[in-house]
């Protein structure tokens, strides 16, 4: 298993690393999708199976989407990318590293978690239970998350006056 | 008859012509001066009826209090007393004021705003009648510092002219510091006794058992509360009657028109000082016969008294303008009253108080009809000559005049001075108040001799003297009765027949007869003789050539008369002394605002101002120059930190993250698993 | 090395490359997409713990589920926002959007 | 209207006046006046109808309404008049019309100033009867908001300056309240005042807040003092005051004066010396000193100020350091004299009042100087005024010499009780603070002297004009109200006198 969960890791991180680097804005954005799926692969693996759907239909589905359609209404060009190397992009860069350096220490050097045994996987019809029970409330909450999202996404992109609204 | 529960009415008369007077338009002349004349003369009615209840039982003290109001379970009491003293001021004051007034509307009758003159001579006369017939001592400094106010308006009534408007001021200062003593006197009288009422049928502090209390409680160093008290309460009449050191303030006060100087500061409010002394006498003489008490409030009174009366009459010598010569004269007349009341013969001060009101008041409104005349030429050197052009003024000044130097036998003056004399012969702690006194006779009758031969004899010396004419009816008629005043008023208080001590006294005085004070009255008429003699000699045998021929004195005695002249520096001293040291404090004061407070504040701000690399040097003149300091380094710093507010989000999110790895790094390395 | 620890290490590998790319991307779209990864991050933490956890964390689950929820919800106003400020800015530089200097 | 009702509506109308004309749109600038003066005034309405429910024979809360309002947290909704409470309560009731209608005179934006005007009104209302630290603190830190903007958009022409340094002052000193709070509440877990007294009485008090460290009890009633002595102010903490009243708009100085500085006063009554009367009594002495610096410093600092506004402002400090000194005699003295005791507080209560009204009045005719002249304050412009304006004169020399204390005028009833009873609890202090008042007399009449005596000069030459109706209908009723109280001073004394003779019993020490 573990062998497993490495292998799609290096599946997920690779693209993931790569997306930030990548000048293209096309390319990076589609190198993200990719470290999505890989993702889900690896939800998928670890048991979480409704969830590693969600993530694909979600991100890979949806958010992707948006970010290309984004991407394209704003036409950026080729000339966006990469910013020039400063100090200060360095020292946060360095602290970013830094920070998940410790983490990862944290997490696999001193850690003294112990390695549990994996649980039994929740049946989908617990999770539908779950969510239609206990959880009805904050499901309906994310309903209207969703929906006020939606309306407020829609007021903010689409242009105040239709006249601006052709070269926009 | 009048009760006593009525006795508010004297005051209240004139209080309401007063308020009228006040809220009538400011042109109106007729309805202020109508209705303050009516007041007044209502007022002197009601006093006589007063009187007439009080001499029917001069010992009894009778009372009204009531209370003002409550201060927490306390009540605050005032109350309305009537007894001979008081209703026999009542009667003077209001006689006083009556002629005053009749005067006044010929003196004033071309001013615009002749309304508001009468208004405020009506509210003092109200507030000075309040004192007169209050019974207690919170009551008695309401009304003084009303009296107070009122001189306050009367001196300063010209208030364009800078001269009035200081003068005013200075007046109501000087007698204001008078007045803490005074306020520290009655918080002390409160607080030992628990009341301020002078008679409450046992419970009064001018009775019996308070005073014993008074007497009996003692202080750090022999002082009683009585004295302390008495004292303290002097110290207000000092300020008021323009006692030495407190006497600045009269002469200057000459610059209100001359009717109000005839009424407030020669005849009544000056004399409120000697009436509080007077009122209070028992609580002044309690501390009387106890050993061991440093001073006894009497002898400072005393004291205080005789420097007064030698002071005054010694200044007056040297003045050349009529109404200084008899402002100075008042300080010295008052030193004698208090003189008199110092060495226990306050009855004696009351007479002299009451003859001196109508002669002084006399002499006054003589000025008065002579500087109107003159068209308002003061100055003794250029007048002269005025006995022929204005014989009536001239012949009830010399009546005046006569009264006020104690022309034998008949005059007023004579009589109670006799008194006050007598009753300093006989004390038994020193003789120089006594000796203080004759050689103010001597002054008194020199001063008052040369000023009236410069005034009256020789040929006029002035546009203002040559050409001037008697006064108006008005103001002669009121010469007139005062002058009948001044050679009458001593009949009732000669030793042969002391009717006034006895009833002021409430137990008949024996009539010692001429024979036992006919030594001192041969004394004093020698005196008399004396300073007339020197003063015709120097003064009235050859008056001056023209207004610039030096003083005759000043030629005998430069030193001296330049030294009377400047009024022995004692102006000068207070401005070195007393106003610089106010000055300092105010300016120390303010310097603490502007360094000190100020300072403490830009410290603070100076850690704000090192964080931030702030060494900006702001100059604000003002006395928060420290906290516009602190304020604008604050700023500055903050302003260097905003530099990193670029405004980007990653910059912010940079320092969040560096934060962070901070954080993080040091708990790793911490070894906090 | 266990599959909890892998898990986190993947977390946490990820959080970080979400977070580079937030903190030097110029382009807002991508810091977007950076944020959506740190979520994932996020995310596979909470899986691992009830995957690996002591138990009882079906809590862990379902809050992922949430999670994927909402982040969808701020991808699409995120790019709704991107869309306005670049109709306000023509530009969708994050540079360029600096109002919030103090 | 239930007693709740009306504490409610007395604070809830002036606010809602300024609700609506914050929002109401572009009214005519009469219907604002008009709505202006309507909700100020319900003060001095609710005032009187609360009057009439006073009852004498109760010394505490005559008017109470306690309800339940965060109860998490323990907090209620606590409101209440004591004798006290309605005497500033009245204050306000007198003040705050004349003081808005001074400000909306000549004012731009009336409608802004108004508004303003009015929250600041509400906010002094509700500091005067909350109960509960919760409420009374988010009323006494909002009347800080439309004051500043008050004195930086209406005041002079350093009202900015002016306004941050009075915001900052007292927010510093708000800092020390709140965190002095703080404390108390996790000591005890109320912030009421009533239950933190009643706690106090009982001696719980001590040990809870001991509980929290050593030094506990004396930093929260530091911060207390602190929070309360800015506001006064007491000296030293005044720094802030000359330069606010001296930029503020006149109307604004006049309410800042008569009522804000009370509401220190108040604070310094109602929370400092029943929650921490032990240490108030053990620093009474050093608290005593201060109070004395305050009044000689404070006369003499006025002596100096060439500046009209300044010299009232720091005669000011001089007035209300009167009232602090009684209290703090009365504190160091505990019950030694119960006479003396009654005394100084009642004296120091009606002080309050007194000087609200001679200080408005003041500040008003300081107002008519400056608008006459053009804008300035410094006392070498004038000259003569009282022969270009007679009436005008009439009016600002009672106001004068009520503000130095001579008998008859309401000045004087306050000062003399203060001073009876300091004398009685410290000779040496009362003596030494009535060299202040000769100090007093002197500055008020040499202003006197330089603006209105003399001959025309300065600003005076051309037309200056008396006062107009307006102007009357402000300095009219304020100059009736000191001659009333003058006389009769029982009106403002039976309001006051069932606290003062409680206090004297229970809350000094023995």
């Amino acid at each position: 298993m573990t062998t497993l969960l490495a292998v799609l890791a290096l599946i997920c991180l690779a693209p993931a690393v790569a997306a930030v680097l990548v000048r293209n804005l096309i390319h990076s954005a589609l190198l993200f999708v990719l470290a999505w799926l890989g993702l889900a692969a690896f939800y998928l693996a670890l048991g979480a199976e409704f969830v590693a759907f969600a993530q694909a239909l979600v991100y890979v589905g949806g958010v992707s989407m948006v970010a290309l359609f984004a991407v394209l209404l704003t036409r950026p060009g080729r000339t966006d990318l990469l910013p020039p190397p400063s100090a200060a992009r360095a020292v946060g860069g360095l602290a970013a590293v830094s920070l998940v350096a410790s983490m990862l220490a944290s997490s696999l050097f001193w850690s003294r978690l112990p390695s549990m045994e994996p649980t039994a996987p929740i049946p989908l019809r617990r999770l539908g239970e779950l969510l239609a029970g206990p959880y009805l409330v904050a499901v309906l909450l994310v309903g209207l998350i969703l929906t006020v999202a939606l309306i407020g996404g829609l007021l903010l992109a689409a242009p105040r006056r239709p006249a601006e609204g052709a070269d926009a | 008859m009048l009760h006593a529960s009525h006795l508010w009415l004297i005051p209240a008369l004139p209080l309401l012509a007063a308020a009228v007077g006040a809220a009538a338009p400011r042109t109106a002349r007729r309805l202020p001066v109508a209705l303050a004349l009516g007041a007044i003369i209502g007022s002197f009615l009601l006093s006589l009826a007063a009187l007439a209840g009080a001499l029917a039982a001069p010992a009894a003290k009778l009372t009204a209090n009531f209370t003002w109001f409550w201060a927490g379970s306390t009540a605050v009491r005032l109350g309305w007393l009537l007894d001979p003293l008081g209703a026999l001021m009542s009667v003077l004051v209001c006689g006083v004021s009556v002629l005053v007034f009749i005067f006044s509307t010929a003196y004033l009758r071309d001013d615009p705003r002749l309304g508001r003159f009468f208004t405020c001579l009506s509210l003092f006369v109200a507030a000075m009648l309040g004192l007169l017939v209050a019974n207690s001592l919170l009551l008695l400094l309401v009304c003084w510092e009303l009296v107070g106010l009122a001189s306050y308006l009367l001196i300063g009534f010209w208030f364009e002219r800078p001269a009035a408007a200081a003068a005013a001021k200075k007046a109501f200062i000087t007698t204001r510091l008078g007045d803490l003593g005074f306020l520290l006197g009655l918080l002390w009288l409160f607080h030992a006794t628990g009341s301020s009422l002078f008679y409450d049928g046992g419970a009064g502090v001018l009775e019996g058992g308070a005073l014993e209390r008074l007497a009996a409680t003692t202080l750090p160093g022999g002082w009683t509360a009585a004295t302390g008290i008495g004292l303290l309460l002097f110290a207000g009449a000092v300020g008021k009657s323009g006692q030495f050191p407190l006497h600045v303030w009269l002469p200057d006060a000459m610059e209100g028109p001359t009717p109000v100087s005839a009424l407030i500061h020669a005849a009544t409010m000056v004399a409120a000082g000697v009436f509080l002394v007077a009122r209070v006498f028992p609580l002044m003489a309690a501390d009387q016969g106890l050993g061991g008490v440093p001073v006894h409030a009497l002898t400072a009174v005393a004291v205080i008294g005789s420097v007064t009366a030698l002071l005054g009459a010694l200044l007056a010598v040297a003045q050349t303008d009529i109404k200084r010569v008899l402002a100075y004269s008042t300080v010295s007349q008052l030193g004698y009253m208090m003189l008199a009341v110092g060495v226990g013969a306050w009855e004696a001060a009351v007479f002299h108080l009451i003859t001196h009101a109508c002669f002084k008041a006399l002499l006054f409104l003589g000025s008065g009809s002579v500087i109107h005349a003159a068209h308002h030429e003061q100055d003794a050197r250029r007048l002269g000559g005025l006995a022929t052009r204005m014989r009536f003024t001239y012949v009830t000044f010399l009546l005046g005049t006569g009264a006020l130097i104690g022309l034998p036998l008949v005059f007023s003056g004579f009589w109670s001075k006799e008194a006050v004399l007598h009753a300093a012969e006989l004390w038994p702690v020193s003789h120089l108040p006594f000796l203080a006194g004759l050689a103010g006779v001597v002054l008194t009758a020199f001063y008052m001799t040369r000023l009236v031969s410069e005034t009256f004899l020789g040929r006029a010396r002035g546009d203002g003297a040559a050409h001037a004419h008697e006064s108006p009816r008005a103001m002669t008629l009121s010469l007139a009765v005062l002058a009948v005043a001044s050679v009458a008023a001593g009949w009732i208080g000669t030793p042969a027949w002391p009717w006034l001590q006895s009833q002021l006294t409430g137990a008949p005085v024996a009539a010692h007869g001429l024979g036992e004070g006919l030594g001192l009255m041969i004394l004093s008429t020698v005196l008399v003789g004396a300073g007339i003699a020197a003063g015709g000699w120097m003064y009235a045998h050859s008056p001056r050539a023209d207004d610039r021929a030096p003083d005759p004195l000043a030629r005998r005695f430069p030193g001296v008369f330049a030294a009377l002249v400047a009024r022995l520096w004692i102006d000068e001293f207070y401005a070195a002394t007393v106003g610089r040291l106010l000055r300092g404090a105010a300016a120390l004061a303010a310097w603490l605002e502007r360094w000190v407070w100020g300072g403490l504040v830009s410290l603070t701000g100076r850690v704000a101002e090192t964080t931030g690399e702030v060494n900006r040097a702001i100059d604000e003149d003002g006395l928060n120059t420290g906290f516009d300091r602190a304020s604008d380094g604050l700023r500055d710093a903050a302003q260097r930190y905003s530099r990193a507010q670029t405004g980007e989000v990653q910059g912010y999110l940079r320092a969040v993250v560096v934060g962070l790895a901070v954080l993080a790094l040091l708990l790793v390395w911490g070894g906090i698993r | 090395m266990s599959p909890l620890h892998l898990c986190l290490a993947l977390s946490a590998a990820l959080f970080c490359t979400g977070l580079v790319a937030v903190l030097i991307r110029g382009n807002a779209i991508l810091v977007l997409l950076g944020v959506e990864l740190m979520l994932n991050a996020a995310n596979l933490n909470f899986l691992a713990f009830w995957r690996f956890g002591p138990g009882g964390g079906e809590a862990g689950l379902v809050f992922v589920l949430f999670s994927i929820a909402v982040a969808a919800a701020e991808a699409a106003v995120g790019m709704a926002l991107v869309i306005a400020v670049h109709r306000h800015l023509r530009s969708i530089r994050i540079a360029d959007a600096n109002r919030l200097k103090g | 209207m239930t007693a709740a009702s009306l504490l409610t509506a007395l604070v809830a109308v002036p606010w809602l006046g300024a609700l609506l004309l914050a929002t109401g749109g572009a009214l005519p600038a009469r219907a604002v006046r008009a709505l202006a003066a309507l909700a100020s005034l319900s003060t001095l309405v609710f005032g009187a109808l609360l009057l009439a429910r006073f009852d004498p024979a109760v010394p505490g809360l005559f008017v109470e309404t306690r309800v339940p309002w965060i109860r998490s947290l323990g907090i209620d909704y606590h409101l209440g008049l004591d004798g006290m409470g309605l005497l500033f309560v009245l204050l306000t009731g007198v003040l705050g019309p004349l003081a808005l209608a001074t400000t909306l005179r000549r004012a731009a934006k009336v409608r802004a100033a108004a508004a303003w005007f009015l929250l600041l009104q509400g906010s002094a209302l509700g500091v005067f009867v909350a109960l509960d630290f919760f409420p009374w603190f988010i009323c006494w830190e909002l009347s800080l908001v439309p004051a500043f903007f008050l004195i930086r958009g209406w005041g002079g022409a350093n009202g900015g300056a002016a306004a941050y340094r009075f915001v900052v002052f007292t927010l510093a000193g708000s800092a020390g309240l709140l965190l002095a709070f703080a404390a108390l509440y996790a000591a005890t877990g109320t912030m009421n005042f009533a239950d933190l007294a009643q706690l106090r009485a009982t001696g719980e008090l001590a040990g809870k807040l001991g509980g929290l460290g050593t030094l506990a009890p004396a930093l929260a009633f530091l911060g207390v003092l602190v929070g309360l002595g800015v506001k006064a102010p007491l000296f030293p903490f005044h720094s802030w005051m000359p330069a606010t009243y001296a930029e503020a708009p006149v109307g604004v100085s006049m309410f800042l004066t008569g009522v804000m500085s009370k509401m220190g006063v108040y604070g310094f009554f109602r929370i400092l010396w029943p929650i921490f009367p032990a240490e108030l009594r053990a620093h009474a002495a050093p608290l005593l000193v201060l109070a004395l610096a305050g009044v000689l410093l404070g006369a003499l600092a006025a002596l100096r100020s060439g500046s009209l506004r300044r010299m009232l402002a720091y005669s000011s400090l001089n007035h209300v350091s009167y009232c602090l000194l009684a209290l703090f005699a009365v504190a160091g003295a505990g019950r030694a004299d119960g006479v003396a005791v009654e005394s100084a507080l009642a004296g120091a209560l009606i002080q309050a009042f007194n000087h609200g009204l001679s200080a408005a009045a003041l500040f008003f005719v300081a107002g008519v100087l400056e608008h006459r002249s053009g804008g300035t304050s410094d006392l070498d412009r004038f000259g003569g005024v009282r022969a270009a304006a007679p009436r005008f004169a009439l009016l600002a020399g009672v106001a004068l010499f009520s503000s130095l204390g001579l008998p008859g005028l309401n000045g004087f009833v306050g000062e003399f009780l203060i001073f009876r009873g300091v004398f009685a609890l410290q000779p040496l202090v009362a003596a030494l603070a009535t060299v202040a008042l000769l100090v007093t007399a002197i500055f008020l009449l040499g202003f006197w002297q330089r603006v209105f005596h003399g001959p025309r000069s300065g600003a005076v030459t051309g037309t200056f004009a008396d006062l107009d109706a307006a102007e009357w209908r402000v300095l009219g009723p304020l100059v009736f109200l000191m001659i009333l109280l003058g006389v009769a001073p029982q009106l403002l004394a039976g309001l006051v006198n069932p606290l003062a003779t409680a206090w004297a019993a229970t809350l000094t020490l023995p």
